[in-house]
């Protein structure tokens, strides 16, 4: 079972690249939900086995689904020729690679990391719920209110007002 | 009696118990795995045989009989055909994408099936949120069909895949908050603790079924009419829309690839239709007492069939939906009644202490009535002749 | 009866001014109501004048005051009041009688000025301010009415402001009072600092005329070794008085105001106003009197203050005296007879006390007024001529005037027995010569009689006798001669002429009734008091010095009548250098012109001098530094602040296109900042804390 | 199960590409997705050192990822909103060319 992880952490990062390097941005959605797959399996891997499949039911199923669909809309699917000029990209990838080299050089010269895994006990879906709707219900109804709210003002800005006038100056 | 229930799952240990036991976990998933993309296959050919012959009862005409006794064998031909056909990938077509599409059409409701209890502790996955991984799995089938509508290349295809996905994720949510209320009500989210708390029986004789409770029947309802829109099945079939823009999504497939996404199709029927009797008709328990001594597993393939006859009965009399009227129907009259249905739950839980002479059947009809009136008031809001904007012609300039 | 009558003597002054008020108003068609107005006010506050006199004159000891809260300033409070008491009294009575006789007059003498309205209302608002002067308590009040009545004195002056002479006379009696009433201002300041009150008397005896002030006075002050303050007051207040009654060094205005009409100068520069320093010095007598040593068997004291007083008035009388000899305009002579005999009441004042000098103010304010109305009658008659040289043998066309002139005459330089100018004139000869400090004014004044009944009588001889020398070819073609004046104005002259004889009887020092009663003691009868020594030798000086006068002045102009008006002057001829310096009037006016006038010239040139160059020169600099500190601050402003100001702008404008360069609207360059920032937050975090 | 130090440096890998995507791409969308990379890694990290941490009771790390998924769906819903409406209004989704918000 020890060559899942890796398999799936290559999977995994593929995807990202992908999603972040395709032409095609629906190639790069899709490569996109590979990653985010991958992601969910990590979750099952290490134990949170409902994360996993809220990760998959939110992010597959929803946004995924929302982000094609709004390439689709705004007719840039084709990711026409708007390859990335050389010199911002270098730029971008040099801060990234920065970012990312700063967080890593965290994560390997801080030694406390390398203790084994406790033995952790199932987390009960019973005690999650008791925790959301226990200690943690002002945070539930906060969530609740910020979604209701999203919703309501992704509607309004994307509502297509007949009376705008869309061509730009 | 036990024995015959518990036959395969004495089969499944027997089989593993032939393996070493460093192997025994994977053998034993092959084992479920296999039992159950064997089993559902077989109900896809029967089903297969059993909707053309029933539509064409239905439509007065006498269905396939050509090929094997009363037309049995018709599947296997149909399978036959979409092997031997050439696989055509239009040319502009996006081959990636286009030959994964059916794929990932089908493979996620063939995992929706495992988590479904067969029959008593013959269930392949039990997940603590088992409800969770099925719904899980149903969204990811929606990138298949977009999948397959986008990579072809063709407006059709394109068009017919984008109405998918926008009834499918329109009545997702419905469909999610019609199952909630059973775990509301059992206040668990695995599929099997849901079968275990409607066993027993009222009086001995009815069984604890969700459907007899008044918020199980208005979920019941709405879970159906939800789970059919799911399954892109007949009132609901705009993506095909045979009539007007050709399988929609599945227009430019063919041969073997065309023949999965029917696979896919009919294993996500098996999977809702599962899952309905699972919250609703007590999975795999009899409805009587007496009737008890048949098999569990009997009873919840036999409950299926009963669903897929009612697919076929549907698909074959009710007329198809326009696209407004479909989502104007799944945000005016499903969300609305599965929200009143929520409290419906809510008033039933908190009702439970209502054992006195009349107490039961007073929360019954509280609890109906509570369900009914919103039911009146929203239909009549459906049903209202919409107001027809004054149509403007304009003479081209 | 007395205390209402105190309470009463407010009106004296008040009903006058309500007429003066009310013909101000009136317009000048309705001229007979003005004169009607303000005959009756007069006449009213005559009538309580001399009742109230008449009550006094039963209880001369009494002193009724009555004061009121004028002014509240801070926690002072002004007092003014007035007062009845002998003193008080006795001038009200003469002053409004006087002044109602007058009025009379005026009534026919100016009937045919076309300003008669506005001369009634000057003359009725002249009657109050004196009547208000005279019965004041506070030395506050009787300067406020001392100023009126200069006021009004420069009004009716200045009557016919159309001649440019009366104008200048207006002007010239006006400051040369004001000189003086500097020294008055100045002396009451002083006596309020001291004594902290102007009021006179008052029932609490806080008075400053009352004994605590008084002592106060006399000890303390700065100067109490070498001059007590109360004489250095005193002489302040006397330098009022001089300005007012025209002492020597003050007296040029008072033949100048001639130029006003004849009753103007009969009531005020004969009777009343000239009066009234004599009147202060009287009122204010107890200040002179502070530290005095008692001395001498008459009871006169003599303090340092009263010398003074004493010397001056000799010598303005003497002065006077001898320039009256050689005046051609009658009402010049008289004017100069005037001075000369408020000389003599300052004399008698300074010598004899204040009965001495007060009584002989009344009995003059009678003759003299007597006199001016006569010249004012002869004046009319001759058609508008007044010298004395182009008139001649009027005795013979205006009977009752040359009666009563003569009257006035004789009383003037006093002929004896008869006359109230002799028993007056008497008795300040007789206090001159009980004189304990020297001699001198005894025999100034005796010269000043012989002088007095000398002009006098050159004046009559002049005026009444002799042929009658009218102008040649008078331009108005008038009957040639004179013409006795009406009986408006004959009426008056006869009342004035019975009072100067009558008046006599109540100060012989037989019956010294008047002194008496002016000192507030109770007169008795006394004849041997007559015939003591020492009174009959005063007497008899003064009886031999009027003869001589008389006789002196008859030998040179009666015995041959002057026959034309070109010949000179009979005096002329026998001592020309004299008579011609006389006649300038010794040059006072000219040294006036020479000495004050031209170093106020120089001074006011000096002055405008310092003003234009130092001061406009200072200011001018001022203006240019300021200026000039205007334009430096415009130079740093524009170049300074302005420059750097747009310098600093252009910086930061081009700055701020380098900042907003930075915020380019693109979204990768924000988040690449953000990722650089938190790339770097992260390394400090790690490498940080270890 | 991996140790944990390979979990921590997969999620930072995550976040590397996730952040590069983001700056280089200059579609709206591909920088949402990046955005949504970068997130999933956060919840990566969230979950991995809930596993580790030695108090078996907590649950804080699921609840707080549960949390954040929630917060990065209603993300991603404006977000496309906003493309949608950035759309309408310039004709294309190059995040370069919406550049009117500059000094």
């Amino acid at each position: 079972m020890g060559f899942v992880f890796p398999l799936i952490a290559t999977l995994t990062v593929l995807g990202a690249v992908g999603a972040m390097s395709f032409r095609k941005s629906i190639h790069a959605a899709l490569s996109l939900v590979v990653a985010l797959l991958g992601i969910a399996v990590t979750y099952l891997g290490l134990g949170a086995e409902f994360i996993a499949l809220v990760q998959v039911l939110v992010y597959v199923g929803a946004v995924a689904i929302l982000v094609v669909f709004v390439m689709q809309l705004t007719r840039s699917e084709g990711g026409q020729g708007e390859g990335m000029a050389v010199r911002p990209a270098a730029l971008g990838v040099g801060t990234a690679g920065l970012v990312c080299g700063g967080l890593i050089s965290c994560v390997v010269l801080l030694p406390d990391f390398r203790t084994p895994w406790p033995e952790k006990a199932d987390v009960g879906l019973a005690r999650l719920g008791e925790a959301l709707t226990g200690d943690y219900v002002v945070a539930l109804e906060g969530i609740g209110l910020l979604l209701t709210v999203a919703i309501i003002g992704a509607v309004l800005i994307a509502l297509k007002r007949p009376n705008k006038e869309e061509t730009p100056e | 009696m036990n024995a015959l229930d518990q036959l395969f799952v004495s089969l499944k240990q027997w089989l593993v118990g032939l393996f070493p036991t460093s192997l025994q976990l994977g053998v034993s998933v092959f084992v479920s795995a296999a039992a159950i993309v064997g089993v559902y296959a077989g109900l896809f050919a029967i089903t297969t045989w059993l909707e053309r012959k029933g539509l064409a009862r239905l439509q007065n005409r006498m269905g396939p009989n050509r090929v094997g006794p009363f037309g049995l064998l018709q599947p296997m031909a149909d399978g036959i055909k979409a092997l031997i056909k050439e696989d055509i990938i239009p040319q502009r077509a996006d081959r990636l994408v286009h030959t994964l599409a059916p794929i990932v059409a089908v493979v996620p409701a063939i995992l929706a099936l495992a988590v479904i209890p067969v029959g008593q502790n013959m269930v392949a996955v039990d997940l603590a949120a088992g409800m969770v991984f099925f719904f899980a799995m149903g969204g990811v089938k929606e990138i298949g069909v977009f999948m397959a509508g986008w990579g072809s290349r063709n407006t059709y295809s394109l068009l017919g895949s984008m109405r998918g996905i926008a009834q499918m994720i329109s009545y997702e949510m419905p469909l999610v908050l019609s199952a909630l209320v059973v775990v509301m009500a059992v206040g668990s989210l695995s599929l099997v603790d849901i079968v275990n708390a409607q066993a027993g029986y009222h009086a001995g004789i009815l069984a604890r079924w969700n459907v007899f409770t008044p918020w199980g029947l208005g979920g019941f309802l709405l879970f159906m009419v939800a789970a059919t829109a799911e399954s892109n099945r007949t009132p609901f079939d705009l993506p095909e829309g045979e009539s007007e823009i050709i399988a929609g999504h599945m227009l430019e497939y063919s041969g073997f690839k065309y023949a999965l996404f029917f696979l896919g199709e009919y294993m996500g029927l098996f999977a809702v239709s599962g899952l309905a009797i699972t919250l609703f008709l007590g999975g795999w328990h009899a409805p009587f007492s007496f009737l008890a001594w048949i098999p569990s597993w009997m009873w919840f393939f036999g409950k299926l069939v009963c669903f897929i006859a009612l697919f076929i009965w549907l698909r074959g009399t009710l007329p198809r939906l326009r696209a407004d009227q479909l989502m104007e129907f799944a945000y005016k009259f499903m969300v609305p009644m599965v929200l009143v249905n929520l409290v419906a739950v809510a008033l039933w839980h908190f009702t439970a202490g209502w054992t006195f002479l009349g107490g039961g059947l007073l929360r019954w009809v509280l609890c109906a009535a509570l369900l009914f009136l919103p039911f009146l008031g929203l239909a009549r809001l459906v049903s209202k002749r919409p107001h027809r904007i004054q149509r403007v012609y304009r003479f081209a300039e | 009866m007395i205390e209402k009558l105190a309470s009463l003597l407010v009106l004296v002054p008040v009903l006058p001014l309500l007429a003066a008020a009310a013909i101000a108003v009136t317009k000048r068609p309705h001229r007979q109501r003005a004169s009607t107005l303000a005959i009756g006010a007069m006449g009213l506050s005559c009538l309580i004048a001399v009742s109230a006199f008449l009550a006094i004159a039963g209880a001369p000891e009494e002193r009724l005051v009555r004061n009121f809260d004028w002014l509240h300033i801070g926690n002072t409070t002004i007092q003014l009041g007035w007062m009845l008491d002998p003193l008080s009294a006795a001038m009200a009575a003469m002053v409004s009688f006087v002044g109602l006789l007058i009025f009379i007059f005026s009534k026919g003498y100016m009937a045919h000025d076309e300003n008669y309205t506005r001369f009634f209302g000057f003359l009725a608002l002249f009657g109050a301010a004196m009547l208000g002067l005279v019965i004041a308590n506070s030395l506050l009040l009787l300067f406020i009415c001392w100023e009126l009545v200069g006021l009004a004195s420069y009004l009716l002056i200045g009557f016919w402001f159309h001649k440019p002479e009366a104008a200048a006379a207006a002007k010239k009696a006006f400051i040369t009072t004001r000189v003086g009433d500097m020294g008055l201002l100045l002396g009451m300041v002083w006596l309020h600092a001291a004594t902290g009150t102007l009021t006179f008397y008052t029932e609490g005896g806080e008075g400053c005329l009352q004994a605590g002030a008084l002592d106060s006075l006399g000890a303390a002050g700065l100067t109490a070794r070498l001059i007590a303050p109360a004489t250095l007051i005193a002489l302040l207040l006397f330098c009022g008085a001089a300005g007012k009654s025209g002492q020597v060094p003050l007296h040029v205005w008072l033949p100048d105001a001639m130029e006003g009409p004849t009753p103007v100068s009969a009531l005020i520069h004969a009777a009343t106003m000239v009066a009234a320093g004599v009147f202060l010095m009287a009122r204010v007598f107890p200040l002179l009197e502070v530290g005095a040593a008692m001395h001498g068997e008459s009871h006169s004291v003599v303090t340092p203050a009263l010398t003074v007083i004493t010397w001056v008035g000799a010598f303005t009388a003497l002065f006077a005296a001898f320039i009256a000899v050689a005046q051609n305009d009658i009402k010049r002579i008289l004017a100069y007879s005037t001075v000369s005999q408020l000389g003599y009441m300052f004399l008698g004042l300074g010598a004899g006390g204040v009965a001495v000098g007060m009584f002989h103010l009344l009995t003059h304010a009678f003759f003299k007024a007597l006199l001016f109305l006569g010249a004012g009658s002869v004046i009319h008659g001759c058609h508008e001529e007044q010298d004395i040289r182009y008139m001649g043998g009027v005795r013979r066309w205006m009977p009752v005037t040359f009666a009563t002139y003569a009257v006035g005459m004789m009383a003037l330089s006093g002929v004896p027995l008869f006359f109230s100018g002799f028993w007056s004139k008497d008795e300040i000869l007789h206090a001159a010569h009980g004189w304990p400090v020297s001699h001198i004014p005894f025999l100034m004044g005796s010269l000043g009689a012989v002088l007095t009944a000398f002009y006098m009588t050159r004046q009559v001889c002049y005026v009444f006798f002799g042929p009658q020398r009218s102008r040649e070819g008078a331009d108005h073609g008038k009957a040639a001669h004179p013409h006795e004046s009406p009986r408006v104005m004959t009426m008056p002259l006869v009342i004035l002429a019975t009072f100067a004889v009558g008046l006599g009887i109540f100060g012989t020092p037989a019956w010294p009734w008047a002194q008496s009663f002016l000192e507030g003691e109770h007169a008795h009868l006394a004849f041997g008091h007559l015939f003591s020594g020492e009174v009959l030798a005063v007497m008899g000086t003064s009886l031999v010095c009027v003869a001589f006068g008389i006789g002196a002045g008859w030998w040179f102009y009666g015995r041959q009548p002057i026959s034309s008006a070109a010949r000179p002057d009979a005096l002329e001829e026998r001592f020309t250098p004299v008579f011609v310096a006389l006649k300038n009037r010794l040059y006072v006016d000219e040294l006036y012109e020479a000495t004050v006038i031209r170093f106020n010239a120089l001074a006011a040139r000096f002055f405008d001098v310092v003003d234009r160059w130092i001061l406009g020169g200072a200011v001018a600099v001022i203006g240019y530094l300021v200026v000039g500190f205007a334009w430096i601050g415009r130079f740093l402003e524009d170049h300074g602040v302005n420059a750097g100001f747009d310098l600093g702008c252009r910086g930061i404008r081009r700055g701020a296109g380098a900042g907003a360069a930075l915020q380019d609207g693109r979204v990768h360059n924000y988040l690449r900042a953000l990722g650089i920032g938190f790339a770097t937050l992260l390394l400090l975090m790690t490498w940080g804390c270890h | 199960m991996a140790p944990l130090h390979q979990y921590l440096l997969l999620s930072a890998l995550l976040f590397g590409i996730g952040l590069a995507g983001v700056l280089t791409r200059r579609n709206g969308l591909i920088t949402l997705m990046g955005i949504e990379l970068m997130l999933n890694a956060a919840n990566l990290n969230f979950i991995a050192f809930w596993r580790h941490s030695p108090n078996p009771e907590a649950i804080e790390g699921v609840l707080l990822t549960m949390f954040a998924i929630g917060v990065a769906a209603a993300e991603v819903a404006v977000g496309l909103a906003l493309v949608i409406a950035i759309y309408r209004r310039y004709r294309s989704v190059n995040l370069d060319e919406v550049d009117q918000l500059k000094g």
